[in-house]
């Protein structure tokens, strides 16, 4: 299995029947194809609606329903549209269950930066501060390590996209809760090592005493 | 009031170094139409006020292009390189808002709210230079509005009397645009009578609209 | 004519085509009735529409259609319905040309008193403060006495509505424009003298030099 | 998740002294089997947020005059003298509050908002107490949110998951409250399968709403 997609299918075991849930563009989309056939979510687009579908194919496409990314998508029965206040007063106003995101740094005091690289890559916040902001539950998908380069530090260095607000960082290597203490190994992936998911860590990690191991099994 | 015109019609409103509000997300909503006509009329410095910059062909980013916008006050760029490099070339000025809090201003404008507190930003560089206000125990950035010369909009009906209705999700920014603009301007991809529109379906009332322009759909 | 008749038909001089206008409860629900033909105007309904047609006959009466008042009324073609923080979008973001209201007081810095009468009468404030605040031109419509008392004032008395909002007042003796430099008398009704409209206002009256006579006639 | 249940399921979450939303102008657009079954459980001293006080026979009104009302947040009260009676009596708190105020102090509180700058009320009673902010020369009042334990909301159609349709001048502060309170539960004039509604004209999207009773009709 794909890194990604274990990421993903791991990610879609913290939803639960009946969550809003917004998915960021990128790996935090491929979670909902890992959704049970018993549990519904109600996926939420930004730019305005609810009861988001798949992508659309070739002949489903409908020129006036697209996802936040752009791509033309479907939307299920139920859906209902509104336009972007109603939309961020959904994600600023706690509406939202839980909401997936990527990051390019995250630390263990829960501040995520994923909007800029100064001088580099500035695309902008769209709307990932409000949705970090305003989410119940605010989830990290993303690969352990950039290039070797550790993602997950002790105090993230580029601008944040929000202060304090990450709940849970799901990787490949592990899944780490943000608490007060600390951040928390609560499972490692099979195929590793404490030692192993620590080397590739700035942060300090705290090993729960019941450490799981992660399930991402075919 | 004849409400219905034709696109030669809104040269008299075009100005070098207007404000514009223009709908859309990703050019979904986006009044192809009249940025055709902007890009005609060759209309310079203008201020843009929306969600994105779209794609370099499609959307807003075609003025991007064109080398109309002197600024951009908008939350997302990523998808139009165009617009990152005349910004860092220092051609063009990229003023970033989180779109919740930009969705919020332009409301504020159109709703007679002098601005608002939102969570949003606190602790990241959006906070600079703003007032922060403790409610409850919590801190907020007081957000001030934010309104344009002209707004331009895509209506999926529109009737005669300008009520708009919109299909699916190109609806975005082109409601809450409408309310903060001294002038409004809606391209129709259907132009309908009066009462066609369900009183109860409209999203838009016609009083907001000056103008309705039929769209080349 | 009657005299609430005779100021409802000086105020429907006041309304231009195209207006947005709002009236209020009683004497400027009446100017709806002179409005000449070739004048469109919108009436908003600050409970949620505008497009507002005449109180419903007993056949058109739709229990889902309710004016300000509770009344049942009908919709014009082209009419649109909205939610209560659109319709106050309209009221305070100046989107409404011109609001017709009664008042208990009103005084020549253009203070409006009209929601309460401390100890006697508490309806509340409703809409109005919003839509005096937020009409681009507010016009008293109103009875120039109470039981002979003066209601145009030096200075309200009673708890304002807002603070120096009042454009005009019209009365069946005349019409007052409130300006920088105080409450100038406009026109004046046919049948009574400057003198008999001065004696029935408490405020300093300025008669403009072009006063006119009050078109009131039928 | 099955959303459609019996009123009597509804007991369960009916505590006195709780803080209620109800929807409805002058009884216009007011869930009134929900205001029966309110009445017929007899929770005492609640908290009432709401446009007005009905009528003593017609919507909220007439848990003023059953006596379950402590308290009452609203803009005008002037067609129900029951309302007054109590509260020169001093039996009733009134709080009085202007319209577009309570309809945006509702709104802020369901969309994450800390408060909002309106020029509403400045220079009147309404100002007493609150804080007074400056922008661009203009004086504003800052208004804070307010939120309830459970809304209660009448729906002229609405749809299995909770999508709700408002026919006419019945919408009135219906949406607002959906998106304010722990609880939201809609009174269905009538019950219709997912989907019936098209998508684009639904108001109140279904994750706000939490269960749905079908109404006396």
């Amino acid at each position: 299995m794909d890194i990604r997609d274990r990421i993903a299918k791991r990610v879609a075991k913290e939803l639960r029947d009946g969550d809003v849930v917004n998915l960021g563009i990128g790996l935090p989309t491929m979670v909902a194809n890992f959704i049970p056939d018993d549990v519904e979510i109600h996926l939420q687009s930004e730019n305005g609606f609810i009861g988001m579908g798949p992508i659309a194919g070739e002949a489903e496409v409908d020129k006036d329903l697209v996802n936040a990314g752009g791509i033309y998508v479907t939307a299920k029965r139920g859906a209902a549209f509104f336009d972007s206040t109603m939309s961020f007063s959904i994600i600023r106003g706690g509406h939202v269950d839980v909401t997936v995101l990527g990051a390019l740094q995250v630390d263990k005091e829960g501040n995520l930066a994923n909007w800029m690289i100064p001088g580099k890559l500035v695309p902008g916040m769209g709307g990932a501060m409000d949705l970090v902001v305003g989410a119940k539950r605010v989830i990290v998908a993303m690969e352990h390590t950039a290039k070797g380069r550790a993602k997950i530090l002790e105090k993230c260095t580029l601008p944040l996209t929000a202060k304090g607000e990450v709940d849970l960082i799901i990787t490949e290597m592990g899944v780490m809760e943000v608490t007060q203490g600390g951040l928390v190994l609560r499972e490692i992936a099979s195929d590793i090592t404490i030692e192993d998911i620590k080397n590739a860590t700035e942060a300090e990690l705290i090993i729960d005493e019941n450490l799981k191991i992660m399930e991402v099994a075919e | 009031m004849e409400k219905i015109i034709s696109k030669e019609a809104l040269s008299e409103f075009l100005k070098d170094g207007m404000t514009l509000m223009i709908g859309g997300f990703l050019a979904n909503g986006t009044p192809e139409s009249l940025i055709d006509f902007l890009i005609e009329k060759n209309v310079k410095d203008l201020v843009i006020i929306c969600n994105d910059t779209g794609f370099p062909d499609k959307g807003i980013g075609r003025l991007v292009v064109n080398r109309q916008v002197k600024k951009v006050i908008t939350s997302h760029i990523g998808t139009n390189s165009e617009t990152g490099r005349q910004m860092n070339a220092g051609e063009i000025e990229v003023q970033l808002i989180p779109q919740g809090t930009l969705v919020e201003k332009i409301r504020a404008a159109g709703s007679g709210l002098g601005g608002f507190l939102t969570p949003t930003g606190i602790g990241t560089m959006v906070e600079e230079g703003k007032e922060k206000i403790l409610v409850d125990g919590k801190t907020y950035l007081l957000e001030l509005p934010i309104k344009a010369d002209l707004a331009l909009l895509k209506g999926s009906k529109v009737d005669e009397k300008g009520n708009i209705w919109y299909n699916k999700s190109t609806r975005n920014f082109n409601p809450v645009m409408a309310t903060a603009a001294d002038l409004v301007v809606v391209e129709a991809e259907e132009i309908v009578k009066a009462g066609e529109i369900d009183p109860s379906n409209v999203v838009t009332p016609g009083i907001f609209v000056d103008y309705i322009v039929k769209g080349r759909g």
